[in-house]
């Protein structure tokens, strides 16, 4: 077999030097019950010219072809070519967990650059080396604030991401740490500040919102802050669409930032593996989770990066760890930091005002929900969701996220992304769907 | 006289934020199609920053000689043998990064028609489908990102499933031996962790475990073979106490590399365990992540498994949400899909020859111990499985531990073993070489190893201030905790 | 002090035949679908070989690893600057690679029908156009492999047009600044070389050339600007004096870095010119090749343009092969495609902007120039393009060769210079930056061309013994060419 | 421009150090009439994205979606990934020809590796570094057949490719070499050994054949050889699929072999870039053309490579060079090196054993032209080639190479090849087509 590198007088040679005979005799100190008699039912180890028709077959029973408006969390953004040159790179790709700092510098100062960028762009002070992803660096934050407040409360913004949420409440249940929601106001789409302010006492750890949150609309993290801050709660900000940080305000009210950077040279991928992180002040940073790389010196006074820190972490503390995290998300951040190389200051904000003015494009004509700002997803009105994604799939056109499934209020709402990458034509088109689905419906109501 | 390496010029580079200059650049987007709009009024002016102060500003060449320069600064895989116990450092096949790659795969929306999603959810029921198999388990959820998140969604569904007979119970038993993870996954979980003690082998001490049964033990979690890379002897007796008592049984996979195609933790008893795709089925580390962490239950746990779960309805896949005792997510999405990707094709590539890469990898650590044995301590003789732990001991009687040795290792051309785990072997060396690794590679680490030895006697000071050959000499970790600097400032 | 590098282990490797052993595979079939063949009969049994004696047999992960790690005893553009004066080593675009893998145009087969090659036919056309456009030709062929075959197809291309004027005259002038690659061309095509001499200030002695006219001249292959990066000011004056004679003016193109954009060669009186894609047009050289060498011509010389050309219909792509003046082909199918979509994906990169490319390169080769003047001989002083030339004579004085300069380069952390051309200057150092140089790459070479003048001066022994730093010492190249062994063979 | 790394501030500070104020000072001493006053006529620099766009557009526009049963000198094989994992590598991409040994071990290496392996197929006992392709090999090979037996007359097969046959004769033309032809047998499709060696005599310099020939048969080098040999004339023997090498006798009878590579994992390309090879023996080392690389020593004894016996080449030697060869295809003989590591030595035959059951599968049934044995090509009858292609091309399959443009007498056949990668069903779809056809014609006839 190809990936075993042995030929058979080679493994009896290496047997005779383990005195054994045979390669059975490996296991044969194995209690027999234990020892399976049956070969694996798996079929015959493939080619590999087979194993990539398979996933070309599989790859071809997907959307190739299709627009999408879809985003809610993920979201189509070109990827510059040079994000896989450099993840696809053996030292980066086949490397450990950089505990060796003599010999993975490339990886240390990688993170470095990758914990500094989202501080820039955060306006945060420390940022760890990378978490799961968006969703479940919610409630790292969560039960961070808990601890930097011994308080056992969240509250969290009905505007968040529901998956978020989701993710939220079940991982913190079991850790005295009740989740409560608050809402968004019917109108604007934006955080009811009053709601919040009336569920907040001083009992609770952390405020949670997301910006923009997950119906594409600007939060006003500041008033949040200070409503936060008033009861002596953390505000914790999160982010599922990382290129708005090109052109909106940073975070830096918020006591935590979490976020997901998917949208960083990440592609969709069927929804993982992205790259989540945690960044907050340096106050907190000893209850930050996951891997932290700081600068330091070698024994001869050069710079030097390694991991820091790690009394933080399971493999020193065990039960008592701020996480029990370990293996993260260290190449797909790779690539988020090569995203952020490439597109650079200018960059950053110029793909930012191309997905705004994509978005308030798509946007014009179409009847909006919501009257918050939004960046590049918002959304609309539209009878049944089910139908007019139907029609538009007609069209080769994936069209926007059914909201009633997770707002049963907004069961006539579906959530539309666009982003550089949307056509005008494309638009044109669902837009030009849309207005004809609404005049037959309207139509039909005539009759 | 090192034979696996020598010097070569490796190429300098500063911070990407100290190559920057403002107005250079390294993108081009293509022309707005549509109105240009000003952000100020469609944001708000008050929501709009100014710059991203800090940010780099380099071009497209200085941007990829920067991580080429630093990509050469590391070890990895591709260069030679990665021996870190437990992390199953293998070959990460290249096919399998092609297979992740297909645009349909890579470009897939995880919002997007399940009619337009057959090719995915596919790829996600068979991966299922052969997991349970190799495990010998029943249902297998793909959610989990990591290992230790693995354990987390396994421990929430054993409490699930006490909880659904009326009581969560109070603690989890962790042997000593285990990984950090395991310990921590319980509490998080809302469990205390009670201590099973190793015996003078290395396995779980059946007298003490014994004692600590008692009605308030939701169960155990158990890494079999255990990180001394020992099969517990007992596992099937272990299992059975624990049923009996009411409690259920969780297994840490990682270390499953010994075991597939050999040995099924579902035919010993195990109730909930996760694997590490990142280990056992070779799907690349990258310098940290990512990994996938599915667990595997048997039939009594199943109704728990995290939403939504794939079912298939004559030749089409759909997502079942209806599922009223689950716990519900554990991550957004269905998890790291383009790690799935690449286990299966690693399982598609090895098909039922599974097991001669498992033997292959116990002959390499067996192979390994039997050459290293003559000079260091083996605390823990029984026969070995995918890894052996030395201890420093010898050495250590000169000063010379654990960490000189590996520090001195790189001089030899390696990537150290695994230290300072697991915890029960004062000045653990924890060497797993996998099936992937040659003779002749094995060879000159075994000379390595012995060289390093002779100078620990003859020399430690050689040792003590290795490695003396790479860019950077040993790096000062005490003061990058004690001052932490952990973001790039401008000077001044 | 070095700045630009650092030592760290590389890792040793055997040959691929010292890694065999019989029965390891690196690879793996798919099962035959038909009915198996014998050999033997099907092709007589005389005819089939008992097996590829000595063929190494390896492992997948031992072949990754074998290549991976003697990638890392190379040097690369990747990793820094490549001022190889004549080679313009400038960045290649990876969006080029991208675009040569695309599925449709990679597996692209020659023969398929024109109505199944359209997309490939369409890139050759536009190709085609922009060469023109930038040259100021009239007509393009692709087909030449690299420089020296442009360059042999072209003169190809000269004779058949004196041919058909009924005598294709005997001789073809060189300057004695030429690469090496235009006189073997000129003989390679039935022509005798005559060299032109240079002038104290390295352009082309008008006086010696103008003696040099006579009816047997059937024309000049010159390189402009020449290989000492200067422009030849009288180019006008000689393509005037070379048509009036009846001759034809052959371009060397492979300084075209120079003037793209500035200056077109077909506005100058040029005949016929080759480009290097691989230089001006930042195809990767790839530790050798491939490149192409495409000819452009003016409408004179079109007529004999190799067969087949692309012609356009409406809006479709057509092969004509019916040319009845052609020199026929010079090549199998129609030349290195892979190379010219990365050639085109340069040219739409940076469209009109090319004359700011054109300059960087010209701005890094004077500032180069002016950094290094204090410490080298500058035996040309006209201003530079593109790359400047300086000789070793204040060193040589010491015993230190440009030879020697350059390999201690390498312990610096860069690349050598080209060294011993053109042949004019005694001991030439000839450095061409190009455009994708940094001022901080830039400057720390300047740093290092100085300190090795000091060490020139002060220690030459370290220069002489040069390099230090890397795996292997200075090679023996005196022994290898007196004593070949070229091959690899079984020890005994 | 993202290839340009300079601000225009660093520009500035530049210009001042070469005593300039401006960009424009940089050409101000070149002739006025030699600078161009307008722009290029070329669009506007675009984006990545937009080049991406741009060529997978003129991709679609190929044959995609077909089967194809075109050979000729092109094949379709399997490319094992690690080809384009090892020549993506930085350091063999974008290196340059390695004159510098000291940091060139990796090119020069693999380089030796290579000639070592063609050595091994061939049965020769030295091979340079690549030629450009098969077809310009072969004149490269007569001129040295020349040289060495100082003699001006080649003798060439007709069954050799009809294009290398071409190159051959339009390059050694203006060099005293004139090639005559020797026909095949017009039953078998061999070499005519009878007209061969009525057209030898003392003045021939090289016979050259190719095995496989263009129609795919095994030709009797040995005899080629002896007939050659017997006149004082060199053989020299031309291969344009390798993989045959895996399965057939080696040309070791041959003076001077040359060939083509690009069935060992060098894409179609569209013709191009492929890796063409010329070995021979060693006493002839010295007559060889391109570069070679050869074993040695460093300073301190150990094993290194450099480039060598660089007398023969045109940067030393001038007019007097073997060949103006320089820049030559060490990229592609990399992949194709790459391809002979991870086939080895049973898998290089494996994989020529499935291609000769491939082709003999698709025989079965057709009319075969020629009675000669062959490898994995073939030549058919069947009444007009172009109608039967555009039959095909309706199943979505490319049929054979028509031949009469090449051979006119074969105007009724085309060349059909299979490799591995052709499969039972397109096999049987074609066959079907064929059979269908020529009963329809027969019953055409029939009325
Ligand atoms: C024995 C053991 N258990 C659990 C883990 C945690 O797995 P992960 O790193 O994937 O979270 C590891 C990883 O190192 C391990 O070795
Ligand atoms: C001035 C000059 N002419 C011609 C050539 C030959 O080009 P190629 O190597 O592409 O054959 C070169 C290449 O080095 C060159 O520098």
């Amino acid at each position: 077999m190809r990936y075993l590198p042995k030929s058979d007088s080679e493994r009896l040679e290496m047997l005779k030097a383990c005195g054994l005979s045979s390669l059975n005799g490996l296991v044969a100190h194995l209690p027999p019950e234990v020892l399976r008699q049956q070969d694996l039912e798996l079929p015959p180890g493939k080619s590999e010219y087979e194993i990539l028709d398979y996933f070309r077959a599989r790859g071809d029973a997907m959307a190739n072809g299709y627009a999408s408006f879809l985003g809610g969390g993920v979201y189509r953004h070109y990827r510059p070519v040079l994000a896989d040159v450099v993840v696809s790179r053996s030292e980066f790709l086949t490397s450990y967990t950089p505990y060796q700092a003599e010999i993975s510098q490339g990886t240390l100062m990688t993170i470095f650059e990758f914990q500094t960028m989202i501080c820039q762009l955060t306006g945060m002070e420390v940022a760890n080396a990378s978490m799961y992803d968006g969703s479940t660096a919610v409630p790292e934050a969560a039960l961070m604030a808990a601890r930097i407040t011994r308080r056992g409360r969240i509250l969290v913004a009905r505007g968040m991401h529901p998956e978020y949420r989701e993710v939220l409440t079940n991982s913190v249940k079991h850790q005295d740490l009740p989740v409560a929601e608050f809402g968004f106001d019917p109108a604007s789409g934006e955080i009811d500040l009053a709601d919040l302010e009336s569920k907040l006492d001083d009992t609770v750890a952390a405020v949670i919102i997301q910006s923009p949150n997950f119906f594409g609309i600007v939060e006003n993290t500041k008033a949040a802050a200070d409503l936060a801050h008033r009861h002596g709660a953390l505000l914790v900000s999160v982010f599922t669409e990382a290129v708005a940080l090109g052109l909106l305000e940073p975070p830096a009210e918020a006591d935590i930032v979490a976020g997901e950077l998917q949208s960083f040279a990440i592609s969709p991928s069927y929804g993982g593996p992205f790259a989540g992180v945690v960044a907050t002040k340096m106050a907190h940073i000893r209850q930050l989770p996951g891997r932290i790389v700081g600068q330091t010196t070698d024994l001869n006074g050069n710079r030097a990066f390694c991991l820091t820190l790690s009394t933080r972490e399971q493999h020193i503390r065990r039960e008592k760890a701020t996480s029990n995290i370990c293996t993260n998300q260290a190449l797909i951040a790779l690539m988020a930091t090569v995203f952020m190389a490439v597109y650079g200051k200018e960059g950053l904000r110029e793909l930012a005002t191309q997905n705004l003015a994509k978005a308030h494009y798509l946007a014009e004509g179409l009847e909006r929900r919501f009257s918050g700002r939004f960046f590049n997803e918002f959304v609309v009105r539209c009878g049944s969701p089910d139908a007019l994604n139907g029609a538009l799939l007609g069209e080769k056109i994936i069209g926007g996220i059914p909201l009633g499934r997770f707002y049963p209020e907004l069961a006539d709402c579906m959530l539309l992304c666009a982003t550089e990458m949307s056509r005008r034509e494309e638009m044109d088109t669902l837009k030009r769907i849309c207005a004809s689905r609404s005049e037959s419906v309207l139509a039909k109501s005539r009759v | 006289m090192v034979s696996k390496v020598t010097q070569h010029p490796s190429q300098n580079e500063p911070l990407l934020f100290e190559r920057s200059s403002p107005g250079k650049k390294g993108y081009q987007l293509p022309p707005l199609d549509v109105p240009a709009v000003d952000p100020a009024s469609a944001l708000g002016s008050e929501n709009v920053r100014d710059e991203v102060a800090g940010f780099p500003e380099v071009s497209e060449v200085e941007t990829i000689r920067h991580f080429t320069r630093l990509s050469t600064w590391n070890y990895a895989i591709d260069l030679g043998l990665y021996p870190l116990g437990s992390c199953t450092m293998k070959y990460n096949p290249r096919v399998n990064e092609a297979a992740a790659r297909v645009d349909g795969l890579a470009w897939g929306h995880p919002y997007q028609p399940e009619s337009l999603a057959q090719g995915a959810m596919e790829i996600m029921a068979l991966l299922e489908r052969y997991l349970a198999e190799i495990t010998g388990m029943d249902a297998v959820t793909l959610q989990p990102a990591a290992g230790a998140h693995g354990e987390f969604t396994g421990i929430l569904l054993m409490r699930a499933c006490l909880e659904s007979r009326g009581d969560a119970r109070a603690s989890i038993l962790v042997p000593d031996s285990s990984h950090g993870t395991n310990p921590a996954t319980a509490r998080m979980c809302g469990y205390e962790v009670v201590n099973v003690k190793s015996t003078s082998r290395g396995l779980v001490d059946m007298e003490h475990f014994r004692g600590l049964l008692n009605p308030s033990v939701a169960g155990i979690m158990i890494t079999n073979p255990n990180t001394l890379g020992l099969f517990e002897e007992n596992i099937t007796e272990i299992t059975r106490l624990l049923h009996e008592n009411g409690s259920l049984v969780y297994m840490d996979g990682a270390n499953m590399n010994a075991l597939a195609g050999i040995s099924r933790p579902g035919d010993f008893g195990i109730d909930v365990m996760h694997l590490n795709l990142h280990k056992t089925f070779s799907t690349p580390h990258g310098g940290g992540g990512p990994g996938a962490g599915p667990v595997a239950v048997k039939r009594l746990l199943e109704p728990y498994l995290p939403t939504p779960r794939i079912v298939q309805e004559d030749d089409t896949y759909r997502y079942d949400y209806n599922l009223p005792e689950s716990i519900g997510r554990v991550r957004a999405f269905y998890g790291n899909f383009g790690v799935f990707v690449r286990a299966l094709a690693y399982i598609l590539a090895h098909g039922n020859g599974l097991r001669n890469a498992t033997l292959d990898a116990l002959l390499n650590a067996n192979y390994l111990r039997a050459g290293i044995e003559a000079h260091y301590t083996l605390p823990y003789t029984d026969r070995s499985l995918h890894e052996v732990v030395f201890s420093d001991a010898i050495q250590a009687k000169n000063g010379v531990k654990t960490g000189d040795i590996a520090k001195r290792l790189i001089d030899y051309g390696f990537h150290p073993y695994t230290t300072s785990f697991p915890l029960i072997v004062p000045g653990a060396m924890m060497i797993e070489p996998t099936e992937t690794e040659g003779k002749q590679e094995l060879d000159l680490f075994i000379e390595a190893m012995a060289a390093i030895a002779k100078e620990a006697d003859e020399n430690p000071e050689l040792v003590l201030n290795a490695p003396h050959s790479t860019r950077v000499r040993r790096v000062d970790e005490v003061t990058a905790a004690r001052k932490p600097i952990v973001r790039w400032e401008p000077a001044g």
